[in-house]
């Protein structure tokens, strides 16, 4: 779909032999590029919000949209449509500039996350050097548009909701940051071609499996998707930061959001599960758009069923959470990281070459490691929930309930 | 002097975001647009650095100063709800402030330009090389001995210092 | 001067990106109906009339977590040009990052220990 | 290309801007908002003179970074002391805060 790498020189080509200059051609060459790029989320974003209604309702063994267009597709136009004819309110104390201004920030910060995905070997849009971590800065200036939003609104419930998802979101930032140090250590790249095209040997989610469960659980944190959606959790409390938004602008906060955890599945997808690798790519580029496709597809239906399948957690649980598991088992994967990665190194089985057969005893190695923070985790786990469990017993049986329910998720320090 | 080209309508959009947005800082009475106003400062700043092909830190000033300072100076304005309080924007020493800076702003204007204390460098048309040090080789001086290694880790240990400083400052200890 | 290419669509791209979601905006404008009543634009607080300041007093816990992530961020983004260079680093850079690494985790230690992550 | 002057007088003109900030307005917040600003215009300096005059030696991009640092740190404490001040003396005004005058 995105031409403009492969072929721009054709495209100049053409352009500048028409009699255009050559700066208007590259111009035009690029804006070309740009529209495609971001066209491709706008057209997805329709059939997201199809699949994940669908996928929802089967999940409850309900029907789900199927009565505009075939199996129900054309519910979302319909639903497009229906919103741009609603009326646009405005509350009384906005700050009205600003208070436009956030949907449209919402909106264009998930649309430039794609300029740096690479679909295929020749398709990306930008590869740039520092391509990883200009999506978490795009990313990050996530975070502005949800205080804007939050505080044009002149709602103190949005004010509010504004405060502890920009809470949430900051807090993160900092597991979905230091997961994402791994595959850089170990590709010794940050462009996301670079990465992809280190993933020839072996994908980074048996390199860094600790790493890659770390990146889709932040993800889905940074998202707002179930089960940490629990600000604007919609069967429970009215919305977040957005309550005052009506009509198209409201649609947009929506359509950012889907695209958003779209997104994240192919950052996934991209990090971790090779890109566009798969049988035949390297001959017929093309390809690669159908297997980045596929496994983004599965990725992100394993996050649409986590959504209709597990609860929500409280706002304190979320924080223990991140800070108390996340955070220092991201730590520690660092450290194990980068001491295997020195320790494979120094006895001569780093991978030389990019195929799986050279790559197997780093990722055998790097594995044994993961699997050991695992157990080390699952057993802190296990012990602070039994220690919780006889204290709880302790105080029930000293006040007479039995009542021993209790959540796994609290701190370990207590 | 300038040719017309992407690069320099590219300098010329982000030098009015950055000295526009610090103009509507010092100005503005709302603290929250002051921070939006800094947001837009601090983005043509980033801009700069792309300009310059220091890429990784253009990503940084996005990261740190937008998507963290200006978020936790939000959070203090909040906390201080220190918008609404004050009536007056300046203080009485405002008139004299502004000579001072902008006497300030010749003298620096005129040591960028002219080379009043002699032959300085800041005259240079062109960078001396189209070869540029990457992130490699900033990640590499970071943790070698005979560089930045030192820094390095006094950075980490400025910032843990600074984080208990402030939390123990910044908690209310009487509940 | 590839290099200045890839930035340029990036440059274009920030320039564009605002238009995608602004025309659907715009066309809800010139569409939707637009009849503007004071109890439809009063803020919406659950039904409730709205009470006193927008600006509510905010607890200090959300200055103290945007801290905590500040200072991580801060070293996170250390760590990227070292983690970048990992591989043409000996033992010493591992150990530059052990230091590194451990006094970020003092500071998470410190903040835990003072209860500075709970919600309260 | 854009000659090394002009990099250096935008980031002069912020720095100034900045200077004014601090020395004329009265709330705190804002007084550190100027005072990142000066920052900046310091890191864009030390960006252009690496690149126009050093850019195979790593010194500007270092310093750049360790000015995040203490951008970070300076942020993080001074944000703090407003907020603390703030609980005791119920105002953000630096002329109010006036008990180390004696």
């Amino acid at each position: 779909m995105n031409e403009v790498v492969c072929s721009i020189n054709h495209v100049v080509k053409c352009l500048t032999d028409a009699g255009v200059t050559p700066d208007l051609a590259n111009l035009l060459t690029i804006i070309g590029g740009v529209v495609l790029v971001a066209t491709v989320p706008l057209i997805t974003v329709i059939f997201l919000i199809w699949i994940e209604r669908k996928v929802a309702a089967r999940v409850q063994d309900r029907l789900g949209p199927n009565r505009v267009g075939p199996f129900g597709l054309l519910q979302t136009v319909a639903d497009a449509l229906k919103m741009l004819t609603k009326e646009d309110i405005t509350p009384i104390g906005a700050d009205k500039f600003i208070y436009n201004l956030a949907p449209i920030i919402a909106f264009a910060t998930v649309i430039l996350i794609w300029a740096v995905i690479p679909f295929t070997p020749l398709h990306i849009g930008a590869d740039l050097s520092i391509g990883l971590l200009y999506f978490v800065a795009v990313a990050s200036i996530g975070t502005v548009k949800i205080m804007i939003a939050g505080w044009s609104s002149n709602n103190k419930y949005a004010l509010l909701g504004a405060f502890r998802t920009i809470a949430q979101l900051l807090s993160y930032e900092v597991p979905l940051v230091l997961s994402l140090l791994i595959p850089v250590m170990i590709a010794g790249t940050m462009s996301m071609q670079g990465l992809v095209h280190a993933q020839g040997g072996m994908w980074y989610v048996f390199m860094a499996p600790v790493a890659a469960v770390m990146f889709f659980i932040a993800n889905l944190a940074e998202t707002g998707r179930a089960p940490f959606d629990l600000l604007e959790a919609e069967s429970e409390i009215i919305a977040g930061y957005n309550i005052e938004y009506s009509g198209f602008k409201w649609g947009m906060f929506m359509a950012g959001e889907f695209m958003h955890a779209f997104t994240a599945s192919l950052l996934a997808a991209v990090i971790f599960l090779g890109g566009w690798w798969g049988p035949g790519v390297e001959q017929v580029p093309v390809l690669g758009f159908l297997y980045l496709g596929l496994k983004t597809f599965v990725v992100y239906l394993f996050s649409l069923v986590l959504r209709s399948t597990v609860p929500r957690v409280r706002i304190d649980q979320l924080m223990a959470l991140n800070w108390k598991w996340l955070v220092p088992i991201s730590v520690a994967n660092v450290l194990v990281t980068a001491f295997l990665l020195q320790l494979t190194k120094a006895l001569g089985l780093a991978p030389q070459t990019g195929d799986f057969a050279a790559a197997l005893p780093q990722t055998i190695i790097l594995l044994l490691g993961n699997l050991a923070i695992v157990l080390v985790v699952l057993n802190l786990v296990r012990n602070i929930g039994r220690n919780e469990r006889m204290a709880a017993a302790a105080t029930d049986a000293a006040v007479g309930h039995s009542e021993d329910e209790r959540v796994a998720v609290g701190a370990p320090g207590h | 002097m300038l040719e017309f080209n992407a690069q320099t309508i590219a300098f010329i959009v982000f030098a009015l975001f950055s000295l526009g947005g610090a103009l509507g800082v010092v100005t503005t009475r709302n603290l929250i647009h002051a921070t939006l106003y800094l947001i837009l400062s601090l983005f043509g700043a980033a801009g700069f650095f792309v300009l310059l092909s220091a890429p990784f830190l253009a990503a940084v000033q996005v990261l740190v100063y937008i998507g963290a300072i200006a978020i936790l100076i939000v959070f203090a304005v909040m906390l201080t709800r220190s918008m609404t309080r004050i009536s007056d924007l300046y203080n009485r020493q405002w008139l004299l402030s502004a000579i001072v800076a902008g006497i300030l702003f010749v003298v620096l204007l005129a040591g960028v330009i002219v080379p009043v204390w002699g032959v300085n460098g800041t005259q240079i048309d062109r960078p001396v090389s189209d070869v540029v040090a990457g992130t490699v080789d900033l990640g590499k001086a970071l943790v070698d001995q005979n560089q930045y290694v030192l820094p390095f880790e006094v950075a980490s240990l400025l910032l843990t210092a600074a984080m208990i400083g402030a939390i123990v400052i910044a908690r209310d200890d009487q509940e | 001067m590839a290099v200045v290419h890839e930035w340029a669509f990036i440059g274009v791209f920030f320039s564009l990106a605002w238009v995608f979601p602004f025309l659907p905006i715009l066309g809800a404008r010139l569409l939707a109906p637009r009849k503007p009543n004071a109890i439809k634009q009063s803020t919406y607080e659950c039904g409730v009339e709205t009470v006193g300041d927008t600006w509510v007093q905010f607890k200090v816990q959300y200055y103290i977590y945007g801290l905590i992530f500040l200072v991580f961020d801060v070293e996170v983004v250390f760590l990227f040009p070292w983690a970048l260079a990992y591989n043409q680093l000996d033992f010493f850079g591992f150990f530059a990052g052990l230091v590194f690494i451990f006094f970020l985790f003092d500071a998470l230690v410190y903040a835990w220990r003072k209860d500075a992550l709970e919600w309260v | 290309m854009i000659p090394l002057w002009m990099y250096l007088a935008v980031a002069a003109g912020i720095f100034c801007i900045g200077t004014y900030g601090v020395l004329t307005r009265r709330n705190a917040v804002a007084i550190l908002m100027s005072v990142e600003l000066m920052l900046n215009a310091v890191n864009i300096n030390l960006v252009a003179f690496w690149r126009y005059i050093e850019p195979l030696n790593m010194a500007g991009q270092a310093f750049a970074a360790f000015v995040f640092v203490v951008a970070a740190a300076e942020a993080a404490v001074g944000l703090a002391i407003i907020i603390a001040v703030y609980r005791n003396r119920r105002s953000v005004i630096v002329e109010d805060v006036n008990m180390l005058k004696w």
